[in-house]
């Protein structure tokens, strides 16, 4: 039998293998488990946090589109307090590799949560979500500017500590998207997650009203897999040396391998989930049987393959 | 922590279709499913995916459990009645005998049954009256009184198959149109029948604005009301956070998720009223 | 028999009907005269003319992608001089409207190729395509800056002289689509067109290399028909006055409907006769349909319908 | 101003699935299509929608014509040969009798016939022999000689049906593999036989990298040389430039649509090294 060393590594943290679920995608992992042991998952991304409890927002808050969708869930959750004293524990517990996903909708709710982050163990990484859509006002993604972005990256920096990696995602909605990566990357992220989901609309002609009850809403699924696919091409040509989480449509193994042709060094399975539960486990197998296939013997060795030429 | 796993009995399955029949305006799909058919109560539900691995559908469509039965001759089966609505309905409603589809089940919650007997009233509206018939048996074989209404736009969109009527000891039926039963909507019959039949608990299933009705006139009696809601699902098994309805959570709100705290819920908790969710949200 | 007012308006031209070709979609249209007399359309736009004959880029120029598809033709054309010699008299010979898309290399060019278009009769509007992504260096992507924006329409506007309605067509590939639009409304254009395709990537898994021999590919199809409603709709709520030409993903009535809820005046079909030749036709009569259902006799009353409420 | 119409012949319809059977590697289909096999010449080609409406595949897929029948017992007919490949051609080869297809054709260039009769060859790669034997017959019945080689990586990929060698002067066979016929490329046993047969003129269809390599040799023999290139179409009617083979072109390139202007081609104007059309493409 081939073996394949499947295994990778984001800032200083190694996981056991590429595939990680989606923030916002896999909730807070007890959901999932019934399908799949969590631990055969390189790593859960939980949902984005926030300091206090979070309603989100109201009704119709989905819309399938042609091999998409869109959401506008508007961040709802637990709140920090809560999600350190239920959720962290039990996939501590479960021996889950874990990734913390955070959202604040000022640059010091960013500074607070990760203070709040500091302190606890059994964390891998922490996402710094800088670009979800479904904000009530777009001048709060901060993934839009490099100025904003670098500010809030600063405060997470600042406020961690230690040498728990820093992820930002950003957003594809942006005129040029090396130039924010440039931005934190100078701030000093040791990864990039790429790419959160596009701004969008669906009206229902019925109505004759937007769908959605916050009108726009995040695209999300193989609908968007070329935008990401490009995004983490852009990225990585210029910034070899910083791992990417890419993420954005993938459903299966050849889908995974696309991004990590890309340059993506893990792989995060979002709406694809919602179809096929089982959907991370069936991406992680398919890719491990390409990537034999294809004669590598070291994940490592694939990322960024399309950049190099055979 | 929390104390029981969620979507305990759920699995994911290919399952052969092993009947389609039009009934009405309806569909009556029976499947193939084993033992998932052991594990599903009345109120839960299965989602089930939408053409094959190339259709421009990615998600998955939330479908009533009408009957389980779980030792027949082709092993468990689980029933459904659909309505061919938009896509994705009217392909499951064009599959035939033999084909497969890709089932996950049994999902969310069940009606919750009174721990003595007591009248109970089990109020559908449309295709929202499949799920009642094997409620109805289990109340009765309970020793409860089950007094059924079903209510639809017109007498053909009723959904009342002749050997579901066997456990039920009154059936209503209303029409908005008068083409069958008592003319009106369903929920204008309910109070005079409440009384009538001294009920002591409501069922319901059937569209947010019958069910919302009835949760105002089940408030005005003081009386028990286990509704099945119906909000637009992506995944049906509580990860995406889309199936939401608000629900009364201290002095504000909270949205649940009606995929694993629902479909079947108590009507009391939720904020029927769009105005005061929407003012409860931007408060 | 319900009667509907089909025309629309650009500018000071009147269109019998609101479906028309998107530019790059229909070629010069003599293809799709076979399927259907080009007179029932609204206007057929041409593809994007430059000053002189281009070869484009070279193949693989095409990906499919789900619900969507990848292109990177790179502008291929006659020039203007072929172009005024042969394809505009057969079609003003035809009788058909036509909307004449112009791409330029420099701001100049585009003043040279105004210039040129002065003189033409038959022509009803000119498309100011300044932004496809299809070009070696996306700085050359006009539309992702208001001021290179400006800088265009303000070349065509003092070369086209007259009356000719100047039609802007922007990228969504932007941080802000309003702020571009705004720029080059305030720069005096007569109308919008929204979207141009999204920039994207496939790699095929098997070679491990981009797909198209250009690398990046412009994304469109249903799968983009999402961004392009919510561009519309941003761009509507802002300029409620300025007529767009509505294109992205559209293939039948229902998706034609779903634009001209959001904001378009028009819309156009373009990949959608890939797959289906009488595309344009099929949307019109299904539209017509839809609109005579909803009780619209004016279908000028139906445009950004969305935004005003039942 | 053009002087003939595009796509003069062609229409969309709606295809009935009349036969489908596998032949080796391949499916061998045939479709209903009345008057349109009337105006099919050997080398047009036809497209076929993928999926039904809601799939996610929004291109058709190309497919040469093999045989053409006018007037048959199920009115006129068209016959394909498939590789079930990707997903488009998987999809269409699990057709069955009496589905319908969406398929828009005759499109594109036929083979041009020699105005004398002249020695022909016919060379055919894999799937690419399929539109080969349709021109035999018309080339035999023109008075010409006609020999025939067909090539692929193994013996069970030629496709070579029986009944349609009834027209062929000579039939040659090669495979990579050894495994029938002459051991090895194609393109390989062309010269020898070229000297064998005297060919006068060269018919050509498969991959485009014999195409090319026959090309070379047609040029060093100097004789004619008309060849059926498959480039990736998206729409297949000349609207999307796509589908473009760069040609020679006063002193450069000129890239043409292999739609309207091919599939079949002078293989003399093609620019066949890749490296020459990036150089000319940036100069
Ligand atoms: C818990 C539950 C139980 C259900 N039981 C039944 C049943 O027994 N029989 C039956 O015919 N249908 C039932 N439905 C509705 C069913 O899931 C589909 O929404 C319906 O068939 C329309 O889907 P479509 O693809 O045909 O329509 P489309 O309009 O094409 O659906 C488009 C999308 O909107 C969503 N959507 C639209 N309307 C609704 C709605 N009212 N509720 C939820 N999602 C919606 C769909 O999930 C889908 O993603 C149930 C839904 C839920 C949530
Ligand atoms: C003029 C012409 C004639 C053809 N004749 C035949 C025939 O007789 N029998 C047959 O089996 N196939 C034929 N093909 C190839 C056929 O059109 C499909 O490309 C092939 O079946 C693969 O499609 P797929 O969907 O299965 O594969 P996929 O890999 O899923 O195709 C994905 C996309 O790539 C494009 N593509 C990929 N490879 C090619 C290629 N080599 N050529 C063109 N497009 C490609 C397809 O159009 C499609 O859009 C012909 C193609 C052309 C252009
Ligand atoms: C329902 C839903 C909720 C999401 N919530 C979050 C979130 O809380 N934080 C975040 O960073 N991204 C969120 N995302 C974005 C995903 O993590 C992911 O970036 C995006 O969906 C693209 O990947 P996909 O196509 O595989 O879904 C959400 C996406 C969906 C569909
Ligand atoms: C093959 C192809 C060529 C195109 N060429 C042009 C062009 O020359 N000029 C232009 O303004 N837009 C061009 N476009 C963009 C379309 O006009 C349109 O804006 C886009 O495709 C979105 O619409 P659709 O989804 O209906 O195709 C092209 C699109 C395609 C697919
Ligand atoms: S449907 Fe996804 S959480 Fe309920
Ligand atoms: S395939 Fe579209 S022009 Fe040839």
């Amino acid at each position: 039998m081939t073996t394949l060393d499947y295994s990778t590594k984001i800032g200083s943290k190694r996981f056991s293998n590429p595939i990680f679920t989606a923030s916002g995608c896999a909730s807070s992992g007890q959901e999932l488990s019934q399908f799949f042991p969590l631990t055969d998952l390189g790593a859960i991304v939980t949902k984005s946090i926030m300091t206090k409890p979070r309603t989100g927002r109201n009704t119709p808050r989905m819309a399938e589109t042609p091999s998409g969708m869109l959401n506008s869930i508007g961040l709802q959750g637990p709140g920090i307090d809560a999600f350190l004293e239920n959720d962290i524990p039990w996939l501590v517990d479960q021996k889950v590799k874990v990734i913390v996903s955070i959202a604040g909708e000022t640059v010091e709710e960013y500074g607070v949560l990760s203070r709040r982050l500091r302190a606890v163990s059994g964390i891998s990484a922490v996402e710094v979500n800088i670009s979800c859509p479904n904000v009530e006002n777009r001048g709060q993604v901060f993934a839009c500017h490099p100025d904003t972005s670098v500010a809030v990256i600063e405060a997470v920096r600042r406020n961690i500590g230690g040498e728990l990696p820093i992820v930002a995602k950003l957003s594809p909605d942006v005129t040029d998207i090396v130039e924010i990566a440039k931005s934190v990357v100078n701030a000093g992220v040791d990864g990039l997650a790429l790419i959160n989901t596009l701004l969008g609309m669906v009206i229902d002609v019925n109505t004759m009203k937007p769908k959605l009850a916050g009108k726009t809403g995040g695209l999300s699924g193989p609908a968007i897999r070329p935008v990401a696919v490009r995004a983490i091409y852009q990225v990585h040509q210029a910034f070899p040396n910083i791992p990417i989480v890419g993420m954005g449509g993938v459903s299966t193994g050849r889908d995974a391998l696309e991004l990590i042709l890309a340059g993506a060094s893990a792989v995060s399975i979002g709406t694809a989930s919602f179809g096929n539960p089982n959907a991370a486990m069936l991406v992680k197998n398919q890719l491990s049987d390409l990537l034999i296939e294809r004669g590598f013997k070291d994940f490592r060795d694939a990322i960024g393959f399309a950049h190099r030429g055979v | 922590m929390i104390p029981h796993r969620i979507n305990k009995s759920a699995v994911q399955i290919s399952a052969e279709v092993i009947s389609n029949k039009k009934f009405g305006p309806y569909h009556h799909m029976v499947f193939a499913v084993g033992e998932m058919a052991a594990n599903s109560r009345p109120g839960n539900f299965v989602a089930i995916a939408i053409g094959d691995s190339q259709s421009a559908h990615i998600l998955r469509r939330a479908f009533a459990v009408y009957r389980a039965i779980d030792k027949g001759p082709m092993g468990g089966s689980i029933e459904l009645v659909i309505a061919p609505h938009g896509q994705g309905s009217t392909w499951l409603c064009s599959r035939t005998v033999g084909e497969f589809v890709d089932l996950i089940g049994p999902l969310g919650t069940a009606f919750g049954v009174p721990s003595s007997n007591a009248n109970a009233m089990l109020i559908g509206g449309g295709y929202g009256s499949a799920p009642l018939f094997a409620l109805a048996e289990l109340l009765k074989n309970r020793g409860c009184r089950v007094d059924m209404v079903l209510g639809a736009s017109t007498a053909a969109k009723i959904f009342a198959p002749l050997e579901g009527k066997r456990s039920v000891s009154s059936l209503t039926l209303t029409t908005d149109d008068g083409s069958a039963g008592i003319h009106g909507q369903i929920s204008e019959a309910i109070p005079r029948l409440i009384r009538e039949y001294k009920t002591e608990v409501i069922y319901s299933c059937g569209p947010m604005g019958m069910l919302s009705a009835i949760a105002k006139i089940a408030e005005d009696f003081d009386i028990a009301h286990q509704c099945s809601v119906e909000e637009s699902m992506a995944c049906g098994i509580g990860v995406c956070m889309t199936c939401v309805v608000p629900i009364k959570y201290e002095s504000g709100i909270k949205m649940v998720r009606t995929c694993i705290d629902g479909p079947v819920m108590d009507a009391a908790e939720i904020i029927w009223d769009k105005k005061t969710v929407t003012d409860l949200l931007h408060s």
